[in-house]
């Protein structure tokens, strides 16, 4: 029999029901078992970043922001841009949130949200070098997460990637070997893909797409799968102890790739963006 | 330094075309959050805040729990992206210091007694800074104390009153901070008619206070008004109000 | 009627005790409302610092030390010297202090202390200017709490002007765009005004002056007021709970104005200041 | 970058000789360290780190404790000489994470329910870093949990499959992983033919991710099977287990 | 480097004028702070310190209380001003370190074990140091414990010993220890007859070692002299003790 | 009567039993109170560091490791290498010991060490500057306690020391005032003395060599001496509380120094050293 690990008894019950309603392809909030919520994105709310976009899926609200600033490339990479990635879980989204440092959900958040977007090669960063090995431009993305009902997985790889879609950044020029502001024009940061990442849960042998905070509480696992382009995977976590079993994960990977196609669609729409670099 | 700076038109206009008694376009909605027990969104010209209410509920760790009393707990936090040079992730000492104005200034109003052993907490969220931070920041907590539920006294609302080349100006824009002479922010409680928080950053004369306090009165007086309206407005289902 | 905000019971007690006793211009230690407790103020007792002064207001017991250094300057104000205030609630003090990183209190007071000097324009903070844009004097200004017995704010603030005002600073000079130190030769700080600030507190609707340690846990709010001139208000901190009526607010202007002139009077005779820069 | 360097010799054998699908040389060994209540150590290449188990025991501070279970903490830690630019001293955001993943991969596999109110500590140190750190420390705590006595569903390994210059590799060795394409690090509890832990970093096809996947669960199947000896080998006092 | 620096006259006399078995002026006050339970102000030289004891009180947080004894909390810590390049705030590792050898050297003395689940807090604040502030502390501590009535088995006094030149010098001064060859700060139990702090940086032969500890002993009974003066004129209200 | 200062009643019947047993020239391992417990060093264990070394003193288990870096001197030491040494007490080697930054024990240990080393001149900084008074080789020494029975003192300084002794690092030459790097070149860390600690532990009036963890639980008091050389001591650290009489110092320091020269022949066995320099 399966197991849901340690889990005290009112959870076992509410991971039973949920699975017997997925059984039926049903959920909760009435959605089919492969279905997500809908995504609403709002892109150049904040005057004062580079970039910026608020996305919601469901219940769950992210807001991104984008600052460049030119800084040293790492000696290991003299020829790409920086690109960091910082994520806070805001106390103002849901009571197990604390107040305080990123704890290791964050920093979770943060690095995958990271590698959907690097491993990707979502941003072409040798286009944002301006002094190979000495001036480059650095990219912040700074995402909070404004109010969580489950997966802020996927809403905040949407939101990063659509602040730097849209984001308008400073011109610099080099002139004798000297990097200045070319003042009043600005350029766009190149992107070359859309990545996105598509969160499943587990229950027992069924899989559903983008968990609520109530199904996320009695899941048996769950996994993130980042979608560089239609056909290939860029970045996968598993972010929940639990069983994942081997019978279980090429269905989960097609589930996911369908689910991905969708929410780039809707992505592109929402940036109306078209491929400017092929790389 | 500001004499070079112009921040009037020939007309007596500032230079984005209020007068000096006018506040910047405001706007307040409440209950805009789904996960907290109350929560408010203010803009303030280009200044944007959230602001979420959780309590009262069980104190925690325990040895923090007062037997008298509810303890407040508050957090004025800013987006790394919120300002034109990023901040950095973490608590500023400033930062620090307008959560503790802010939080004595709700404290003031919140009737703490009634929920011993309890704590209150309230999350400011700065998403865009672009002046009058804190006092917004105050007017939206107030708001989401009352989305809540929890007991108050009176709601509050504050703004700042700023000394800009001489003279006295409602609601001053960050350029306006930045080249002018003061900065006073106030928050009060108007059906108690009393300040809740009051800080002044720069100089003042004795009737340059008088007078600005007596500004910043005025306006306050329509911002309570507008929240009023946002609390209705919540409860009846209707649109946030909005005024220029 | 008025209400001592969630104060437990035997606050309440001493609170109204307190109001009697101010009803009839008396306090506990036999002051009358208005009337400050005696200011002592010691200069250039730490000679490892470029200035200091131990001050202390009654039973309140402050320690200030000036280092100056060289450093840059802010981008957005190439052409001033920095300043930076420290402040620390030492354990030594009271019982209400903790060892560690200054809270929220000992934050408030520097930054009180910080705002009175600054926005007052206390420190011509252009003359320490060496090489415009590059090379300028950072002073630090650390507090310390050494005995709390109610109303850090004022000896602290005298404590600060008086060790400024007193310091001797190392003399540079900028010999072909280099900056050299003149041996043995020091230089004072410029200052132009000397500013105090006054701490009031608030029992229901009548003032007192620098509160004790016995007030402060008693009163119903408090203020702080800082005068950069006799007439002219540089700073305002409202820094506890509590209700302060606007009916009250003109009188306790009045009434700070007369103290920081005490205040004042009895630096200048410390330190022996006479204005040597008219800005 | 990666055209530059090659990363396989002209008859298609990785650089330190392996083929595709072999590891490099795994060393194991059970109740290595005296003072805690279970340990191993594991070498993996130069790879080499030290596991220890504590508990069960009270869960401290006590308000952490579960009614209902054991809490289980871990710690993924690097020494600072392991990697060849000195790592500061102190947590990494990486070393969070893997943390955090091992914990989650070693959770789903201990009986924490049989333990309400205690905690198990499970702390892997890193002295040596060479490639593969994360799916050698998760099966030493593995180790390390059993020699420790605490009842577990399954022992678990792991190892990463890396794709190279096009090509899918079996424990990528550091520069592989550097000038890879992709790293897919995984664990596995064979016997209850389940994955406990599992990251991609870069790029795969469905099928080259179908194929990863085969290409490590028997790579883990053998590790497995050491780790069966080194516990064998622990209570029969025999040298600990070695392959090539 | 030290031969360039002469730090004897030629009369055999150090930079300052003293013998080689001559301490700097040293000035004791007890009872110098209101607030705490005891407190003493120290200085040697210009080294200025203060010292202040709470308790014994509750052990705060609950669970470090001890069943059998009173816990002893000290901190050892440096105003930034206090040494000639300002010192960054927060506690240094040698503040750390000097914190640990002075609460080991205090635990030494007093009976802890009267005051079961308690507290005592020592806190020692150098405002100046100008070398030898860590035996000067211990010194000042001892007198704040005994100000604030806590049972001790003997008052302790410290007193550093220097090589400089080759020559063991007690109390060196700063410089003397900056150019000297070893600096060995020890605190002693007079009536006990034990060394309760005892450090050395540097380098002594055994026989220096011997000579060095019997040059601070005569140093440390004149300092406890000094002290039990300074408790005598406390509760006798006289004039704080002072020699040269 | 001797007072075990505080311990709880099973602690100092512990005490009593060692102290009898210490009486009769025994412990509870089977050593003689002067005795040390068996040194095995392992050199060069880590290839990424530039020096390696673990060490076990009985179930005392330290590993050290030695990085070596280019940066800047010190000001007031602008013809020296820099050396730092940081210490951790891991988790895994005892209960007692948490994860997080390093304690008050951790700070000490790393700081004896660093005494021990430093004052005993140990290492020629001097030839390890390029560029005086700008670029000098930073020597970072780390030490992790791995398994803890008593006594980290000494293995730490063995440890360190064998480390050091065995390093190989990073060639460079100064062309024309620009540091290079030799390729494929090393040297080595000249080192003139092997300085070793000797920790002792007090019962009453006898002292114990290289004390376990249950001696160090119940012990009067310890003191660790460092020795640079067979005649001359470098650094003492009395570090638990306790009294130490005056009249058992000598002894100590007597009995300290035949461990050390036994120490460092281990060491010198171990390593293959040889005196390259003298100082």
């Amino acid at each position: 029999m399966y197991r849901v690990g340690g889990k005290p008894y009112p959870t076992k019950i509410l991971h039973d029901k949920l699975y017997e309603l997925i059984l039926h392809e049903k959920r909760l909030d009435g959605r089919s078992p492969y279905e997500s919520r809908p995504v609403n994105i709002h892109t150049n709310l904040i005057d004062k970043a580079d970039g910026s976009a608020q996305v919601s899926m469901g219940g769950t609200k992210i807001i991104a922001g984008i600052k460049v600033d030119i800084g040293s490339p790492y000696p290991d990479t003299p020829n790409q841009a920086n690109m960091t990635v910082n994520a806070e879980l805001l106390p103002l989204a849901s009571r197990t949130f604390e107040p305080g440092p990123p704890d290791e959900r964050a920093i979770e958040l943060a690095r995958v949200v990271d590698r959907c977007i690097r491993e990707s090669k979502a941003i072409d960063l040798e286009k944002l070098v301006y002094i190979p090995g000495q001036k480059v431009a650095v990219i912040y993305i700074d995402i909070y997460v404004l109010d969580y009902d489950g997966n802020y997985f996927d809403p905040s790889v949407i939101a990063a990637v659509a602040a730097l879609a849209t984001a308008k950044i400073k011109k610099y020029e080099v002139i004798d070997g000297i990097l200045k502001l070319v003042e009043g024009e600005y350029t766009k940061i190149p992107i070359r893909r859309l990545p996105v990442s598509v969160n499943l849960g587990l229950f027992m042998d069924k899989i559903i797409v983008d968990p609520t905070a109530i199904e996320e509480s009695a899941l048996d696992t769950s996994l993130i799968i980042g979608w560089s382009t239609e056909d290939e995977i860029a970045a996968i976590q598993k972010n929940t102890p639990g069983r994942l079993p081997f019978s279980i994960v090429e269905e989960a990977v097609r589930v996911s790739r369908e689910v991905s196609i969708k929410y780039r669609k809707r992505l592109i729409e929402s940036i109306a963006w078209q491929l400017e670099d092929t790389p | 330094m500001n004499e070079t700076v112009r921040l009037f038109t020939e007309d007596g206009k500032r230079l984005d075309g209020r007068s000096f008694d006018q506040m910047r376009k405001v706007r307040m909605e409440v209950g805009v959050l789904d996960k907290c027990d109350g929560s408010a969104y203010i803009e303030l010209g280009k200044t944007k805040i959230f602001a979420a209410v959780y309590g009262p509920k069980e104190a925690h760790p325990r040895h923090l729990a007062q037997p008298h009393r509810a303890i407040l707990n508050c957090r004025y936090h800013m987006a790394t992206f919120s300002v034109s040079d990023r901040k950095p992730a973490g608590m500023t000492r400033r930062e620090i210091e307008l959560t503790k104005v802010i939080k004595e200034g709700l404290e003031t109003l919140i009737f703490l007694e009634e929920f011993p052993r309890s704590a209150i907490d309230v999350f400011i969220e700065i998403i865009q800074a672009d002046a009058g931070t804190r006092t917004a920041g105050i007017t939206a907590a107030s708001l989401a104390l009352a989305d809540a539920g929890i007991p108050m006294m009176d709601l509050c609302a504050g703004i700042a009153v700023g000394k800009v080349q001489g003279k006295l100006v409602l609601d001053p824009s960050e350029e306006e901070d930045k080249y002018g002479e003061a900065d006073m922010p106030i928050a009060i409680a108007p059906r108690i008619n009393s300040i809740v928080l009051l800080q002044l950053n720069g100089r003042l004369t004795i009737d340059e206070f008088k007078e600005a306090l007596s500004l910043a009165r005025r306006g306050i007086e329509s911002l309570y008004e507008l929240q009023r309206k946002a609390l209705k407005n919540k409860f009846a289902g209707i649109e946030e109000p909005e005024v220029e």
